[in-house]
């Protein structure tokens, strides 16, 4: 870079900041005015890191595809910034933080991305953060351990995820409400999951339960007969189960086959997974397990649009491929509110085009529409209402609850 | 680019570090180590620990450094009686264990969420700008110490005693070495160094958690020795180098095929890393680098095809 | 001279990077013993080993009755009549004197259907083991054993039998025992070639021998005139 | 108690036959395969194919497999084992790691990530006297025992065993003896291979099946088999049924987490007694 480049970089970056400030101050002030001219050219690169090998490597696909719908429409309309193209980099996180750290730095370093999304797995983001943060890039994460946001990250983290912490009183919640009395709880023992244990304990006791047994169990083991036995053997009402797909369904086949009646109440991620645990399963042994997890906005249009775009039926629950592809369109919504992909300066747009006040606006196109027309708007996801808090985790998190009756999933209410 | 090279090149110093450990232990000794990962685990957690704890970084790293070391020679004690098949599952064990420790014993470990906010050394010196790079001269100059070190003592009468035992047990006894003793050195020396190795992983991202310690890391291991040509330290140097940089290089791979989903992509990935390995140990057998000699091979008393008999 | 039965010429062969046998050229003619002596380490047992087929052939060749057999493996040679009796691990402890033996001729093709007269005529040189089939190999003595080795390599009539030093761990009278039974063998037609480091039992019952060094053949000749040169020590120890 | 022990069981009976493959080839071949994992993997994919994709009944399925598999392991031995065949036993474990790793991928790459089940009805549990027992027990019981015996018979009876045991004895008195050792390597692996192969259909019952399932069973399939004292296949049997049975009932003294430490803890007090494992040969130094 010569001498002079470097000068009208910052000197750039320095009215930049300003227009930032600007734009976020004065809101009617029109839009394509704030649009900088002299906006760096080429496309505007975005990093994901999600699995797609190792333990939790089932749930890397979907979250990839949406991310892909989400930029291709973008792409479409126009891009963002006055014509720029989105470009995507995913790499594989290998469901482990040193391999996911590697990747980090390889999306920063050689693909000069300028931000990145994903990040399925609290190991994995715990590892990579502080890359991103001595980066000054902006990071969005699908995982819930509380962990994650909790330090200083210099507003450069947004969780798209419900935190652990919320998780849990929400299973405690459906059990109570289910008149069960004696209660087990049989967690995998993984960061997201051992934090929503203590609240789930809290709940229900507090709403006069009583926890029988509670046990962590490690996944990636030949068998779960002892676990198994240990906690369904006391015969409790009812077992709260939070796993993941493929140890979710080694143990209900354990628990049918053991011929144990207690009731189970899991997380939608094991439970349901897409229709893949009825398929591994089948309806007898799913029969009458809850499940629940944080609710896309099921009733909004962008939300079945969003899922016929991705080729699914109509009623399907999507787990994290509403996160993914509201990742992607909240950080565009942000770089075109800011005016400019320097992280450190849209990061502090995501509130101003996600949170209210601002018009409710779920249709991406739309809002950007709407932004460049000057309007104040409030994203609305397809995997949540994307609102967040000042430690950048969403807001107003609802929970679905559902029942598994004769091989389909009923709707039982909507928690919070 | 640079700060991705700088952040690579650290994850192979500690690569290198633990290939060294197990290299001075099977390579040259001939004990198979299986519970590699479980000392590194064991070395980062000590100076995690201590560090969370106010401890400071020379305390904490000399912590990990001896608790290994005992442990490498507690471990070799035990299985001084038993034949190398079984000191495989003893090793093996004991990585289990540690990984059971580190993700049961959450007062300690933190459980599966790990420890994180880990204190870097000297960060306040260094600024966060050039951390990495700082961060990464400080891994080089370990490993070059250490590799400096074991070459030393590899062309010194321990390094030959060593080989001597791992050719031929019978004929180093009788040479009026102390085998148990010996191995016992040995593996203690590859304990301290997977301590160290932990040390470095501990800072390295300032957060560790069971899952970085995987058995992948002993595979690694075993493949930058073996793809380095057994009991060489400058080979395996360059071999885990290639490995890492094969497992890197791949990830380049999508870039330039669109054709396959990403998780297709992956999987072909780990088959061309573990496909290279096995073309490399049949192609390249002696390693990339020939093993240091300074007397002229002994008699192949202990050829594969031969047991002892 | 008769036309030799075996013709090994030039062979080198080895395991790792050196080659232990360094162009070795002998040839034996029928019915004789052919020993090979050397100092210990010299390569005998590994040269046994080649022309057994247990150690692949690097280069030369080796011929049996004037076919080239360099490229056989073990079995393959059996095929063509030779047996090799292995130094001291030389049956299958694990099984018993039974299995041994059925061993020995189940997989051996043509030269397998050793009727059970043919059985009978081996068990009848060995009456010791004939006895008690039904012990495990493993707890015979080390006389027996040896008895038990050469009787399963007699089993399929080789033309031409290799013996890797077939007194060692052996008490002297054992020795002579066995070396009685080497010569009854000889008798009834069987060529030997055998590998001894016992030299002054070997060679009063050997024809010819063959005093290898460092992997090559220091010196070869007639057993009885070895015999009487004084300087066998000096032939065994002198740097080539 | 009494159920802990038919838990244990049932553990005890799916490694059995994993333990007995890895102890048939360790045998012959002197080198534990740390493959025997995707192994597994692959071969309940298989089955799997067969069940689902193609819509046989599982017991054609499982036959199929068991007919097939012994070929995948053949062109495993050719490509990647024979090659190495002379080298050190380490090496060729590194080689079946990299085997390993191609094997568990090709499952991936064709099959993807999630977890999949057969496509057969599960069964409540009979009751027997207080204890509860489930089809799949007795299957397993039936499937893992009827080819224990067969194996027990091959290597006992037949001179395809007797071979087998001469090479595992003394590889270079073999060739002495007229055995071909490739013909007895290339049968020790198919052997291996209808054994993996069943138990991957085992397996598939009992849990779900996904890319990562044989790692979770190759440390216990390698206690097993050393236990037994590696080289013997009976020897593999009652390891992997003490170590199922001391398995589960380690869970009523400590956290079922601890388990697999518990499992190494008696393994590592057994070879502090008998250094060779229940079943081993005392190898015979000079």
């Amino acid at each position: 870079m010569k001498t002079t480049d470097l000068f009208l970089s910052t000197l750039n970056r320095r009215r930049l900041l300003k227009a930032g400030v600007a734009a976020a101050g004065v809101a009617a002030f029109p839009a394509p005015f704030i649009r900088p001219s002299w906006a760096a050219e080429g496309p505007i690169k975005i990093g994901m890191v999600i699995p797609f090998t190792g333990s939790t490597g089932a749930y890397g696909p979907e979250m990839e595809k949406a991310a892909k719908l989400a930029v291709d429409t973008i792409n479409k309309s126009g891009g963002l910034l006055g014509g720029r193209m989105i470009e995507l980099y995913i790499e594989d996180s290998e469901s482990n933080p040193t391999a996911g750290a590697a990747a980090t730095k390889k999306l920063l370093e050689v693909n000069d991305v300028n931000c990145i999304i994903g990040y399925w797995g609290s190991p994995i983001a715990m590892a990579s953060k502080q890359l991103l943060i001595d980066a000054k890039k902006v990071m969005m994460i699908s995982c819930a351990a509380n962990a994650v946001t909790e330090q200083d990250h210099g507003g450069l983290i947004w969780r798209f995820q419900a935190k652990s912490t919320q998780w849990g009183p929400v299973g405690g919640k459906i059990s109570l409400q289910r008149g069960h009395k004696k209660i087990s709880v049989l967690a995998q023992q993984n960061p997201f999951i051992g934090s929503m244990i203590d609240p789930f304990v809290a709940e229900v006791e507090k709403g006069g339960g009583v926890i029988v047994d509670n046990l962590s169990y490690l996944p990636e083991q030949p068998s779960y007969r002892a676990e198994v036995e240990k906690i369904f053997g006391a015969e409790p009402d009812a077992v709260f189960i939070p796993a993941l797909l493929t140890d979710f369904v080694s143990i209900m086949k354990e628990v049918y086959r053991g011929g144990f009646t207690s009731k189970v109440c899991s997380l939608s991620i094991a439970a349901d997974a897409n229709g893949r645990f009825l398929e591994s399963v089948g309806p007898e042994v799913a029969e009458g397990i809850d499940h629940y997890q944080p609710a896309p906005p099921l009733k909004s249009p962008v939300y079945k649009k969003f899922v016929k775009d991705m080729g699914e039926p109509e009623d399907t629950v999507f787990l994290f491929a509403g996160n993914a592809f509201d990742q992607v369109w909240t950080a565009a919504l942000a770089i075109e509110k800011a005016g400019t992909d320097e992280s450190a300066v849209w990061t502090k747009s995501v509130p101003e085009i996600a949170n209210p006040p601002g018009a409710l606006v779920s249709d991406g196109v739309e809002a950007l529409k709407m932004l460049r027309a000057g309007e104040k708007i409030a994203y609305v996801g397809a995997g949540a209402d994307c609102d967040f808090d000042s430690q950048g985790d969403q807001l107003n998190r609802h929970f679905l609850h559902r029942v598994i009756k004769d091989g389909k999933n009923e709707f039982v209410q909507t928690l919070s | 680019m640079i700060g991705y090279l700088t952040t690579i090149m650290t994850l192979v110093s500690i690569a290198v570090l633990i290939a060294m450990a197990l290299n001075v232990q099977w390579g040259m000794c001939g004990m198979v180590n299986f519970g590699l990962s479980g000392f590194v685990a064991l070395g980062a957690y000590t100076t995690a620990i201590l560090m969370l704890n106010g401890t400071g970084v020379f305390m904490a790293v000399a912590a990990a450094i001896v608790i290994c070391s005992v442990m490498g020679a507690l471990l070799s004690l035990i299985s001084l009686r038993l034949s190398d098949d079984y000191l495989a599952i003893v090793t093996l064990g004991f990585g289990e264990v540690i990984r059971l420790i580190t993700l049961n014993e959450d007062w300690l470990t933190g459980g599966a969420l790990g420890l994180p906010g880990i204190p870097r050394p000297l960060v306040d010196y260094i600024g966060t700008d050039h951390y990495e790079k700082f961060y990464l001269a400080v891994c080089v100059l370990v490993v070059l110490l250490i590799f400096i070190g074991l070459e030393l003592a590899t062309r010194a009468p321990f390094g030959r005693a060593l080989r001597a035992i791992r050719d031929d047990e019978v004929v180093a006894a009788s040479l009026g070495k102390n085998v148990l003793l010996m191995r016992v050195k040995a593996f203690a020396i590859g304990g301290g160094i997977t301590g160290i190795a932990g040390s470095l992983q501990a800072f390295q991202f300032s957060y560790i958690d069971p899952s970085q310690f995987s058995a992948i890391m002993t595979v690694y291991a075993f493949m930058a020795v073996i793809a380095g040509g057994r009991g060489s330290h400058s080979g395996l140097i360059l071999g885990a180098c290639s490995i890492m940089v094969l497992l890197e290089a791949t990830r380049f791979l999508k870039d330039v095929v669109n054709i396959l989903d990403n998780s297709q992509i992956a999987a072909i990935r780990l088959i061309l890393i573990g496909g290279g390995l096995i073309l490399l140990l049949i192609y390249r057998p002696q390693g990339l680098i020939r093993e240091y000699r300074a007397t002229a091979p002994a008699a192949p008393k202990n050829v594969p095809h031969d047991r002892k008999e | 001279m008769t036309a030799p039965l075996l013709t090994a010429s030039d062979l080198r062969a080895g395991y790792g990077g050196d080659d232990i046998v360094n162009g070795v050229s002998l040839s034996v003619v029928p019915g004789e013993i052919f020993t090979i002596i050397g100092p210990n380490g010299s390569g005998k047992s590994t040269l046994i080993k080649v022309l057994a087929g247990i150690v692949p052939v690097r280069k030369g060749t080796i011929a049996l009755f004037g076919k080239d057999v360099t490229e056989f493996k073990a079995p393959q040679r059996i095929g063509e009549g030779m047996a090799y009796v292995p130094q001291e691990f030389n049956v299958f402890r694990n099984m018993t004197i039974a299995e041994n033996l059925k061993l020995s001729t189940e997989f051996l093709g043509l030269r397998g259907r050793a009727g059970y007269l043919e059985r009978q005529r081996v068990l009848d040189l060995f009456p010791d083991i004939a006895s008690r089939q039904n012990l495990l190999a493993g707890n015979l003595s080390g006389g027996q054993r040896q008895m038990l080795a050469f009787a399963c390599a007699l089993i399929s009539s080789p033309d031409i039998l290799l013996l890797d030093e077939p007194s060692a761990g052996l008490s002297p009278k054992l020795v002579i025992e066995i070396f009685d039974k080497v010569k009854a063998v000889n008798a009834l037609g069987t060529t030997v070639i055998m590998v001894e480091q016992n030299v002054a039992m070997a060679l009063p019952y050997s024809d010819r021998a063959l005093i290898l060094v460092n992997g090559s053949v220091r010196y070869q000749s007639d057993a009885t005139a070895l015999r009487e040169r004084g300087d066998l020590h000096e032939l065994f120890l002198r740097e080539s | 108690m009494g159920q802990l022990i038919i838990n244990g069981l049932g553990t005890g009976l799916i490694i059995a036959l994993p333990a007995m493959a890895l102890s048939l080839t360790f045998g012959i071949l002197r080198f534990p395969n740390f493959a025997i994992g995707a192994m597994l993997t692959m071969a309940a994919y298989m089955a799997w194919s067969f069940n689902t994709i193609l819509g046989m009944s599982l017991i054609l399925a499982a036959a199929l497999t068991i007919l097939l598999f012994p070929l995948v392991a053949l062109i495993c031995d050719r490509t990647v084992f024979k090659p190495l065949r002379t080298r050190g036993p380490v090496t060729l474990l590194v080689a079946s790691m990299g085997l390993s790793f191609v094997l568990e991928n090709i499952c991936r790459l064709f099959y993807g990530n999630d977890a999949r089940s057969f496509d057969i009805p599960l069964a409540r549990p009979y009751r027997v006297m207080g204890l509860r027992i489930n089809y799949e027990l007795l299957v397993t019981a039936g499937v893992s025992i009827s080819a224990m015996a067969m194996v027990y018979v091959i290597l006992q009876h037949t001179s395809l065993g007797r071979a087998m045991r001469a090479v595992a004895d003394n590889p270079n008195l073999a060739a002495a003896r007229g055995i071909d050792a490739g013909w007895v390597i290339g049968a020790t692996w198919c052997l291996s291979g209808m054994l993996i192969a069943a138990s991957g259909v085992l397996i598939g019952m009992d849990r779900a099946i996904d890319p990562q399932l044989g790692w979770n069973y190759i440390i216990v399939c390698f206690a097993a088999a050393i236990l037994g004292g590696l080289g013997s296949p009976v020897g593999a049997v009652i390891g992997a049924l003490t170590l199922g049975i001391v398995g589960e009932l380690a869970t009523l003294i400590v956290d079922p987490n601890y388990r697999s430490a518990i499992a190494f803890l008696v393994v590592a007090l057994v070879l502090l007694v008998r250094p060779t494992g229940l079943l081993g040969r005392r190898e015979i130094v000079k």
